[in-house]
Order: structure tokens, then C-alpha cells, then sequence
């Protein structure tokens, strides 16, 4: 219900011009289309042939684009980054899958010391048009080497762009545009995420990254949420609805570029401001967040303290009930959210 | 029925002498005259435990009893086994996400093993690590690891460590086939073999790093070729030939207690499962999966035990009820075990 | 000037019971006394032993303690820390170094996968002792691979603790504390701090950990500052002490765990923030202290919007004049300051 | 007084045919006659200006002119300058922090080079990127590199992108003996090796990484013989020998070219200089330097020329003198060029 909401917020096209799909299908279809489109954009990463990819996500493309432009490779992440960024810089429009976000911290030279500084070291004269895919996120009882939330570490690196879909719709349109966008552009879909389904349009659409979104509209409360927080937010909303309590969520979408303006507007309209994600807080993008809304002139529209309820800090762990209970979950946003707008807490 | 002769063990780097006293064992009657009887029923059972640990295991999963995903080591289980026969209690063993026999042969403790499994506050890691992380630091298990090729610099460490404390430890290092691709079989194993560290690394290649082939994803003819980017012995062998496995290890061992270094042992096996429970093993042809299946680790090793006259079938029927019955136990005791408290969820990040 | 005034603060000994030491100086004296106390620990890094260290850091140590415990090894920064938490894991107190914190983004895995998730994942059963050294930041002129501030990334993840001494007697005290820790240490020496002097204390101490310590003490505005930025803020606040503006200088010196409370309690005394520091603005820790700041009482205290003066959105330029530009110099440092007390902006 | 004889380049793994081709040219005569004289004169103005660009830039260093640090190649000519002279105009290079010969021997623009050097707009990267990124993308020159091994995987992209295009460029990629440990050097000579890719791998083993010498970072007695670890050729051979290193990097261009995928070069050179400007040359003597000058390799390929009557002695002074006023006109044209503005600071972040 709230997905479908999201959907119909997220892309406003009259109902019968979309198709019902998932979100991982909608990044298939991106992929796919993206491919046919431009002969310059081919797929590298472990198990994407024939295996369809660890979450299924490639399925079927192998079978269409053959396995020269939908390369398995070694387990050999460094190389796949490093193999991406030299055919980007030489006229190729790679987009490489790392298996598990977690695995992005064996590229991180790759991508920090080379995709994201080459064109700034060069002087701005070349180009890294890159996608490195991953999925993120806990709550598939995969542990801690295999639930993380790295966004705040990518987000901080000037030269990249990172992107977080929270509905098929937004993961087709976003994807789409980070293939066709020049720089390197780091795309974490939540594994979580992968089975939900909505509405994609079905015209050819894009969406610009650096657009944040206003999931669902209100007058109480901003709630800024990324990711699998999304729909938690919403699913939430819809039972403070029944409180009384108007909850405005917005999705930025792109934590870089950031589109701050978006969300000041929301929060000058609310007056308070919950931030959520499911990243371990300290040290989280919530801080960013935070740190700009009480930098702005939005900070004198606070009627409380900007507050964040964000990952518990500790290694996702194993056990189903820990795992639950290390992230944000509807009821916790439900509770943080009556607490702000009733107690001002 | 004789076990077949194992795929005669090839020496990639070692020097002279280490090849030649692998080679002698090429012929499988002298293997078994190393063991004393007993030996040899507990490497059986150490198989059997395995086996059956992962059967229960799949099953579990199969009806959805346990979360998150699982790696079986089925077909595989005669490396362990043989490896761990060779070392002694106080060595070292890092292993991998498919860690399972790993930790048996090492001595785990059932109980806790399938109590981590699910997710109990009784498991190895209080239910915080699962299958994947595995360990019992106590008994020189440093756990099983999640990231492919992960634990392999762990070992180089472990090595230095021992050098550093003047024991005569050896660590041995697990890794698959997929995982010799990664940067850190290269920097670790470079680095053991510069310092000469008491570490053996132990590639388990069953043919595929999840979906993809070793004749894929590199163009060696064995991955024991690769010791010799490092000036280390390699050596490739029949994985499921236990006694094959044993020998190359307790070699290795010897050559890494006395100064010499580490070796690279290729040990060539086989995973009848699919990787892990999202496989729908599009990769490979069943006529390939029952190939390997006439090549069964466990069936060689009983046909051979019971031909040489040192376990008559119905001491190997018990050997299999009782693995069996051990996991069942095993189960009882987990699912009898309470979960984690929400409260400790903070518990164990800090020391 | 500023230095010894950090100093005196920093340590309360009489005067005659300090000598006068480099910052570089007073990290060996660390290293080797700790040698000598505990067998255990030992180091480990490329070109430490004979060279002495990319910044002559460890210079004499080799001499000393022999190769065995001061350890050159190959340019394989996976195997360093890799090897350096094998040794923790059994027994040993590693004191790993990494020749420039740029390439601490090839050991991410084992740092942040493997050394910060052991104890956590291993159920609180095992112990990673280790301290992983390296210089960060900019103003050596070695462009945007060899001088970045990561200190962000390392902050986010628990089970790590992250330590940016400032001073000669921080980085001593804090040093021996790292080696003695049971925990993952991550220890960011700023390159060009090496060449500070201050007043180290002669006796044996150590400085605990995640204790926050006011540098300057003052009443109009709490400048938050780490690393490189504390003497620069100090220069700045004897400046604006000649415009009437008294300003607090706070230096957490370990970022994780973080020492919230001195923090608010200097913020709720002086009601304006500036928080500095010389990594990227855009999802740097300062985001994290803005946010706990807007998220706790001492938000009532605030007379002003909290703000930041961090590293420009860019990779650290090659040329002189582009590399002071995109980092907070004590002008900017003053400029900000005096701006937020005066207009409240 | 003629070159002497390099050290016979060792094939390790290369299938007989090209080992042959190679060896055939151990003695210096046939090489010679591949050239044409002014390919000669070319190749040798090309050593003598990337020496003379060296020479200034520690000149400007000592004087504390230049910002940062720099990584000379004083002693290491041949490489580049054979390597580079072997290769089509549109192939490409990866670099690395010593990086200047690359450059030069690419065909790069001393002018933009040197105003890099300066941090000047006009440089190669407008002054953002200084001595460690130099680039020249059109040209194919795509870098310099910071980080140790961090090109290697770079450049099995490129030879990737080369093949999905269907050009018959290749990629020569540089890298030290240093390098030669890191987890990218493993990782991404495997992958250029399993998909047949046109790249060169060309080990620069100056003897040291920094302080470390090879013989004490590896345990091979060639870098070569890591070929073997990928299942390509591997060859070694006299860097100091500008005829070795064109002649080795020809035939691995021809595989390339042909779909017969990589080639590891190792070329046996020796920097003069210190590793950096903080270098105080601990871990090496006096003698060890004064030897290798010896076999200098700009040296021994002036008295080769002249011998053979190739070129006159007047004739080589000339294109010494020559590169030393092209060097002095680069700094002249660097000095008076603009600094960047700092308004400008934020250009070229994002495309
Ligand atoms: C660094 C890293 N990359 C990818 C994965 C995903 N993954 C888990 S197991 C596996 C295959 C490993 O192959 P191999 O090393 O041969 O071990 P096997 O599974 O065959 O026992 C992959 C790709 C991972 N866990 N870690
Ligand atoms: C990943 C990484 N580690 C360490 C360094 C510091 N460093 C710069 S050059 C160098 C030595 C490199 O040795 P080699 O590859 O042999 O090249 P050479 O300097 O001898 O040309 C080192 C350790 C670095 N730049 N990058
Ligand atoms: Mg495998
Ligand atoms: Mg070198």
C-alpha cells in the first residue's frame, strides 16, 4: 500500500501508462534498455552470466546481450573497478555489479583514489562514466560482512555520485540516468528492496540524480529517509495519519549531488525533523543532513531539536532478533515521529 | 573396491626431496599403513559428522528453520578431514564462508556449532555470527570468514605472530579455488614466503568459485603453479583422497615447523550442492555432478577400510548412526537453547 | 605560540617536568617505550626499518629493536593489516603503518570487515589489539592521492576507535593508550604536524581515549576543531582575543568514541558553534558533531545556526595556491569566527 | 667500446616460438639493423631529453622551486624510450609515480609538462595534478599514478575496451618491481589473461620499491617467472638495453594484436637517485650505484652509434645539446605561464 503510494508520488503519468513490476526488474529493464540504446554499455561482475546474478537482478540479460557485453569475472573486485574505470576513460560506458556492498571496501582505491579523482587530477580533461552497482543492506540474516550500509562513506568523496532508489520506478529512471551520466556514479539498491513491486511507466522517462522527491505530502512532521526507509516511513505515516499526525517524506534520492533545497522547504513547512536511515548513526549521512538543516535559515522554523534514528552502532548481527532490532524499523520511526510532533523529544 | 589411486600428487615447486616423499604415497597402501586403526575410524567419523552436520543443515533450510544462507561442504569433506589429521591441537586454521567441516574436523563442538546456526545465545558466537563467522579463538579455530580470500592475510598474520612468540605452531589457511583470484592470496602468500611464516595454504578447489569455472576464471593448469610466483612448494593432489590430503599437510607442516617456510596445496574436490541455497546450478550439467558422486570421499574411504579388513561394514554403519545421532543431539540441544536477548544487542562490539 | 599554549593545557605538569619535542618525535618516543615495556608489541610497514619511515617517524626504532619487531615489508597494504590482525588475534600488539592514510583505502576490507567485526561477529569472544598508523591531510604539495582526510570513513565503523592527536603530548599519550587498547586503533598523524613542538611530560602517562579536551577556554563562540585545524583555530582565537571575542577551542582527539558531553557543556557556555576541520565538508565528521549538537539540549543554547568551515568539495589540488584554497586556513578560521559572533551568520 | 652484451633475455612461459624470436636478437648487431638511423637518432634524443628533464626538475627541487615531491628516472631511459618506440601512436599507456619518461617517450609536450611541474594553468592537468598525474587522454597517455599498482587493473580495462571496440590498439602498462607484491598486480594481470586482452605488463625493477629490495620483498628469482601464474609469457631482460626492451615489447605488442593476449616484460634497470626527495639512500652503497653507472643506458647506446658508425660524435652532442635546450625552453615557457585562479578551484570535479 505505502509502496504503491510512493509510486504514484514518485512518477506522475495517468494510470494505465505504467506496467507493475519489481524494483529488481526495474533495474534490469534499465540495464537492458540501456543496452540495446547504446552499444557502448556492456555489464562486468561475478556471477552475472548465466548464474543471473547473486540476487537475480541480471537474469536473462546474458541470454539477450551475450558474454561479451555481460562479462563474468574473477573474484577480483579491485580489477573489476579498476577494469571499468580504464574503459570508461577510453570510451566505454561500463557498469559493474560488486556482489555485496560490503565487497565495495575492496575498491575503494579503485574508486576513491582513481575513478572519482581522475578527471580532477587531469585537469578536467577526461572522463569516467561509470556505474558501480551494489546491494546494501541488512535484514536478509546474512551477518555483518554482508548487511552493511556504506553510503556515507561514498557520499563524502567529491568526484562520485551516489544514488539510492527506494521504488522501481525510481530505480529504473535514476539508473538510467547514471549510465547515460559522465562521471562515476556508485548505485546501492537494498536487497531488501529487490521483491517490492510498483508502477514504472512505460514510456522511455529518466530522472535526474540530484532531484529529491517528496514521497508522501504533510503539514506535522518532515521525515528525511533513503533507501529501505522509504516504505517503512511511509507504512508508518499512514498509522500517524490515523493520529492525527501529517508526515511529509522526502527522498533525496542522490546523496550526491544533494539536493538540500527540497528538504528545507519541507522542514520550514513542518517545523520539525526526523532523520532516518539504516546506517549506523555515528558518523552516518544523517549528520550531513542534520548539519545542513541547522546551518540554514529553516533552523529558525525548529520547533525541536532535529532528531535521528539511524542504525544501532554495532556490526549487524546473525540472530534474527538483533538483526531486527539493529535498524530502524516501521514501529521505531512510528514511535520517534509521535514522540517529536506530541513531545517535542 | 580400493579407494582409486589418487590423481598422482603433482609437485609444482617444492624442492627434490618433498616431491619424492609425496610421490611414494602415490600407491594407497602405503598411505594407510601411517594410521593406527583408530586413527583412521576418526577421520571416518570426523567425515561422517561433517556429512551429516550438512545434511541437517540443508534440510533445515529447505523448510525455512534457519535465516540467511549457508555454503555446504558435501562431497568436499575429505580436505578437512585429512588436514586437520595431520596437525595438532594448538595449530591455527583460518577459514571460509563454506567453514563448516572446517570446524569439525578442528574439534568443534557440535552443539554450539548448530546452536550458532540458530542464531541461539548457547552458539559458538552467541548468535551474533551465524555460519558464516564461525570461530573459537580458544582452540585455535579463528573462524570461518565472508568475504572470499578474506582470512588469507589473517593466516600470514597468524604466522608472523607464531615466529614472533617462538612456538612451533603452524597455521593452516583455507581458501577456495574462486578466492585464489583475489589480491590477498597474492600479498599474503608473498609475504609469508619472504619471512619463511609456518603457514600452509590450503585451496579447496571444487571446480567453481559460485557460478564460475577454475578454467574460466584463470588460464593455469593447476593452481598449484601459482607457488611459484612465490618460491614456495605447490603441490596438487586428490582432494578427495583423504590419506592424499593428510600426507601433503603433515609435509607441509614439517617444512613449516623446522624454518621452510609455507606451501601451497592445491586439493582438487568437488561441492555436489549448489553454492549456497539461491543456486539453481545453471553453470554445470548433472552428468557432472554424478561423475563426482562415483568419486565420493566418504565411499572411497569405506570401501577402502573395509577391504583392507580395518573396519568391518557394520562398524562403519555405526560410525554413520552415530554422525548422525550426534547432529540430532546436536539439534535438540540448539533449538532448546534461548535466543539473544534485544538488550545485548551492544554487547561484544568493544572490548 | 598557540602550540605551547595547547601544550600547557594540554598536560598540567609543573614546567620543569616536560621536555620540548616534535610531534614526529613524540610518536617514536611512544613507539619505543611501549617496546621496551611489552614483548608483544612490534611494528609493521614498508620502508619503517632502515629508511626510517616515508616521514622519518620511526627513524632509530630499527637500530634498537632489530628487524624482527620493526618490520619492513612489501608495498602490499591488504597483507599489512591482514598480518596485523592475524598477530592480534593471537597474542600479539601490532602497530601497523600505513605510509599514506590515501592507501588505508586498500585495507578497508580487512580494517573494516575483518579487524572492526572479529570481536562482534566472534561473539564477544576474541580480541583484535592492533593499531593501524598513517599520516593524512594536505599542505605538502603531493596532490589528491597523497593527502586526503579520511577520518569520516574510519568513524562510522564499530568496534574501531579513531584517534587525531594535535599536539606533541596528545600524540604520545594517546599513542600509548592505542597500543595498550584491546580494540582496532585507527591513528591519524597529520604530516604537517610532525614538525610541531611542544611539552611532553617526562614521566610515564598516557590520555585516555575518548576524553575531549579544551584547548583555549573562552566565552563568546566553541570552535570544535581535530588534527592540523587545533593550531590554526588557536592562532585564529589569539587574534579575534585582540577584537574582544573569546573563543573556546575544543579538541575531541579521538572521534570514536566520541566525547559528546565536554562538547555541549562548552556550547551551552557560549552559544555560538563553529565546527572545523580540514576533510571535505560534504558528509565529514563534522556533520556528526552539528547534528548531536541540534539534537541535544544545547540546541536551546544557541544563538546562532551551528556552523562548519571544512575541506572544499574537491580532490586536494596539485598547486600551491589551489591546495591552501581548498582547505580551512587560520584566516578562513578567523573570518568564520568573527562572522558568527558578530552577524550571527 | 660497444654495448655490451645484455644479459640474454630469459623467456619464461612463452611458447617456444617467441622465445626463440627473442633470443636471436642477444647479439647487438641484428638488432641494430631493425632500425632505420633516424629511428635511432629519435630513440636516443628521446633518452637524452627525458634524462635532461630529470636532471632539471631535481635541480628545481634542491632549490626548493617546485611544491610536493617527485620520483626521478635518471638511469632508467631505455625503458620507456625502447618500450615506447616498439608501439603505434594510437596505443595507450598506463604510468605510474615515476612517470616522466612514460610521458616523454608517449611523445607528451615538455612545455605542458613542465608547467605542470609548476602547477601551472597551462600544465598537462591546468596545475591540479603535479609530477604523480600527469595525462594526456587524447593521446593515449592516460597517467600517471599515485598510488603504487593502482594502474595495473586500469590498464586491463583499457586492453577490455580495446577488444569490445575492435580496434587493434594494445595498452603498455608500467609498473615497478614494488608493485609487483600488490593484490591489483595479481588480480588484474589474471583477469587481461583469461580474456586474451592486448595489454603489456611492463615491470620497470629498478631493485627497489623505496628502501626494499626485490630480493628481500619476493622470493623469485625473476619477476618474470610470476608469469606462470597466469598462464602467459614472461620475459627478462636488460632494461638498460633500449634494443632488448623494443625488440621484447614488438613481439608482445604482435600477441596482443593477433589475440594472443598479455605479456609480463620485467626489465632489469636501476634508479640513480634517490626514490624521493627524503631519500637518504640507507639501504644501498655508494659502489652498488657507481657499478650500474657503468652500464649506463644512455651511454652504452652513444657508443654503440658511434661505433657502428651510426652517428658521429658530433652528431650525438648535438642531440644532447638539443635536449638540454629543449628542457631549459619547457621551464622558460612553464615559469611564465599563469598560476590557476583560485575562483577556478571547483572546475573539473564533475563532467
Ligand atoms: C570478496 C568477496 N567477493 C564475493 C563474494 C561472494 N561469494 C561468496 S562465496 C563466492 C564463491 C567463492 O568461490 P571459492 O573461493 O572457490 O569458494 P567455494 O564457494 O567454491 O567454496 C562468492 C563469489 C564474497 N563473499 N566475498
Ligand atoms: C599503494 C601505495 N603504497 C605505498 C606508496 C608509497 N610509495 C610510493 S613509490 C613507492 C615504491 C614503489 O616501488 P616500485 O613499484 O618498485 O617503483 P619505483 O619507485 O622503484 O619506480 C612507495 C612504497 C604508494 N604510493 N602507494
Ligand atoms: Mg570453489
Ligand atoms: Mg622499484
Amino acid at each position: 500500500m505505502s509502496t504503491s503510494t510512493s509510486q504514484q508520488t514518485g512518477i506522475r503519468t495517468a494510470a494505465g501508462d505504467t506496467v507493475e513490476m519489481t524494483y529488481a526488474e526495474a533495474v534490469r529493464a534499465a540495464l537492458a534498455e540501456e543496452m540495446r540504446r547504446d552499444p557502448s554499455v556492456f555489464l562486468l561482475g561475478e556471477d552475472i552470466g548465466i548464474y543471473g546474478g547473486a540476487f537475480a537482478v541480471t537474469r536473462g540479460l546474458f541470454e539477450e546481450f551475450g558474454e561479451e557485453r555481460v562479462r563474468d569475472t574473477p573474484i577480483s573486485e579491485q580489477a573489476i573497478a579498476g577494469a571499468a574505470i580504464g574503459a570508461a576513460l577510453t570510451g566505454m560506458r561500463p557498469v559493474a555489479e560488486i556482489q555485496f556492498s560490503d565487497f565495495m571496501a575492496l575498491t575503494m582505491d579503485q574508486l576513491v583514489n582513481q575513478a572519482a579523482k581522475i578527471r580532477y587530477m587531469f585537469g578536467g580533461k577526461a572522463m569516467v562514466p561509470l556505474v558501480l552497482r551494489a546491494p546494501l543492506g541488512s535484514g536478509t540474516g546474512a551477518a555483518a560482512q554482508h548487511s552493511q550500509s556504506q553510503e556515507a562513506w561514498f557520499a563524502h568523496v567529491p568526484g562520485l555520485k551516489v544514488v539510492l532508489p527506494a521504488t522501481p520506478a525510481d530505480a529504473k529512471g535514476l539508473l538510467i540516468s547514471a549510465i547515460r551520466d559522465d562521471n562515476p556514479v556508485v548505485f546501492l539498491e537494498h536487497k531488501l528492496l529487490y521483491r517490492y513491486k510498483g508502477a514504472v511507466p512505460q514510456r522511455e522517462y529518466t530522472i535526474p540524480l540530484g532531484k529529491a522527491e517528496v514521497k508522501r505530502e504533510g503539514t506535522d512532521l518532515s521525515i528525511i529517509a533513503w533507501s529501505i526507509m522509504v516504505p517503512r516511513a511511509l507504512a508508518a505515516a499512514e498509522r500517524l495519519a490515523r493520529e492525527g499526525i501529517e508526515v511529509e517524506i522526502v527522498d533525496p534520492r542522490t546523496l550526491r549531488p544533494f539536493d538540500e533545497e527540497t528538504i528545507l522547504a519541507s522542514v520550514r513547512k513542518t517545523g520539525h525533523v526526523l532523520i532516518v536511515h539504516e546506517a549506523v548513526q555515528m558518523g552516518g549521512f544523517g549528520g550531513e543532513v542534520a548539519a545542513r538543516i541547522a546551518a540554514s535559515e529553516a533552523f529558525n522554523y525548529l520547533d525541536a531539536p532535529i532528531r535521528r534514528l539511524a542504525g544501532a552502532d554495532t556490526p549487524i548481527p546473525y540472530s534474527p532478533i538483533l538483526e531486527r532490532a539493529a535498524v530502524p524499523q516501521e514501529d521505531d520511526i512510528y514511535a520517534a515521529a509521535l514522540r517529536l510532533v506530541r513531545e517535542g523529544i | 573396491m580400493t579407494l582409486p589411486t589418487p590423481s598422482s600428487p603433482q609437485e609444482q615447486n617444492a624442492d627434490a626431496e618433498s616431491a619424492a616423499s609425496l610421490s611414494r604415497h602415490a600407491s594407497l597402501g602405503d598411505l594407510g599403513e601411517d594410521f593406527h586403526p583408530d586413527e583412521l575410524r576418526q577421520i571416518l567419523g570426523t567425515m561422517l559428522r561433517i556429512r551429516a552436520f550438512e545434511e541437517k543443515v540443508d534440510e533445515l533450510f529447505m523448510q525455512g528453520a534457519v535465516h540467511g544462507t549457508t555454503h555446504l561442504s558435501i562431497g568436499e569433506e575429505a580436505v578437512p578431514a585429512g588436514a586437520l589429521s595431520a596437525l595438532r591441537p594448538d595449530d591455527y586454521i583460518t577459514s571460509t564462508h563454506r567453514g563448516h567441516g572446517h570446524c569439525i574436523a578442528k574439534g568443534a563442538n557440535l552443539d554450539l556449532m548448530m546452536a550458532e546456526l540458530l542464531g541461539r545465545e548457547t552458539g559458538y558466537c552467541r548468535g551474533r555470527g551465524g555460519s558464516m563467522h564461525i570461530a573459537d579463538v580458544d582452540t585455535g579455530n579463528l573462524g570461518a570468514n565472508g568475504v572470499v580470500g578474506g582470512g588469507i592475510p589473517i593466516a600470514t598474520g597468524v604466522g608472523l605472530s607464531i615466529i614472533l612468540r617462538h612456538t612451533e605452531q603452524v597455521c593452516l589457511c583455507f581458501f577456495g579455488d574462486g578466492a585464489s583470484n583475489e589480491g590477498t592470496f597474492h600479498e599474503a602468500i608473498n609475504m609469508a614466503s619472504i619471512w619463511n611464516l609456518p603457514v600452509i595454504f590450503l585451496c579447496e578447489n571444487n571446480q567453481y568459485g559460485m557460478s564460475m569455472s577454475v578454467q574460466r576464471a584463470t588460464h593455469v593448469h593447476s593452481l598449484a603453479d601459482r607457488a611459484g610466483a612465490y618460491g614456495i612448494p605447490g603441490f596438487s593432489l586428490d582432494g578427495n583422497n583423504v590419506f592424499a590430503v593428510r600426507q601433503a599437510v603433515r609435509e607441509a607442516a614439517e617444512r613449516a615447523r623446522a624454518g621452510h617456510g609455507p606451501t601451497l596445496i592445491e586439493a582438487i574436490t568437488y561441492r555436489y550442492k549448489g553454492h549456497s541455497k539461491s543456486d539453481q546450478n545453471r553453470y554445470r550439467t548433472r552428468d557432472e555432478i554424478a561423475d563426482w558422486k562415483q568419486h565420493d570421499p566418504i565411499e572411497q574411504l569405506s570401501r577402502y577400510l573395509e577391504k583392507r579388513g580395518l573396519l568391518t561394514s557394520e562398524q562403519i554403519e555405526q560410525e554413520r548412526m552415530q554422525a548422525y545421532a550426534d547432529i540430532e543431539d546436536a539439534y535438540a540441544y540448539a533449538q532448546a537453547s534461548p535466543e539473544p536477548k534485544v538488550e545485548a544487542l551492544l554487547e561484544g562490539v568493544y572490548a
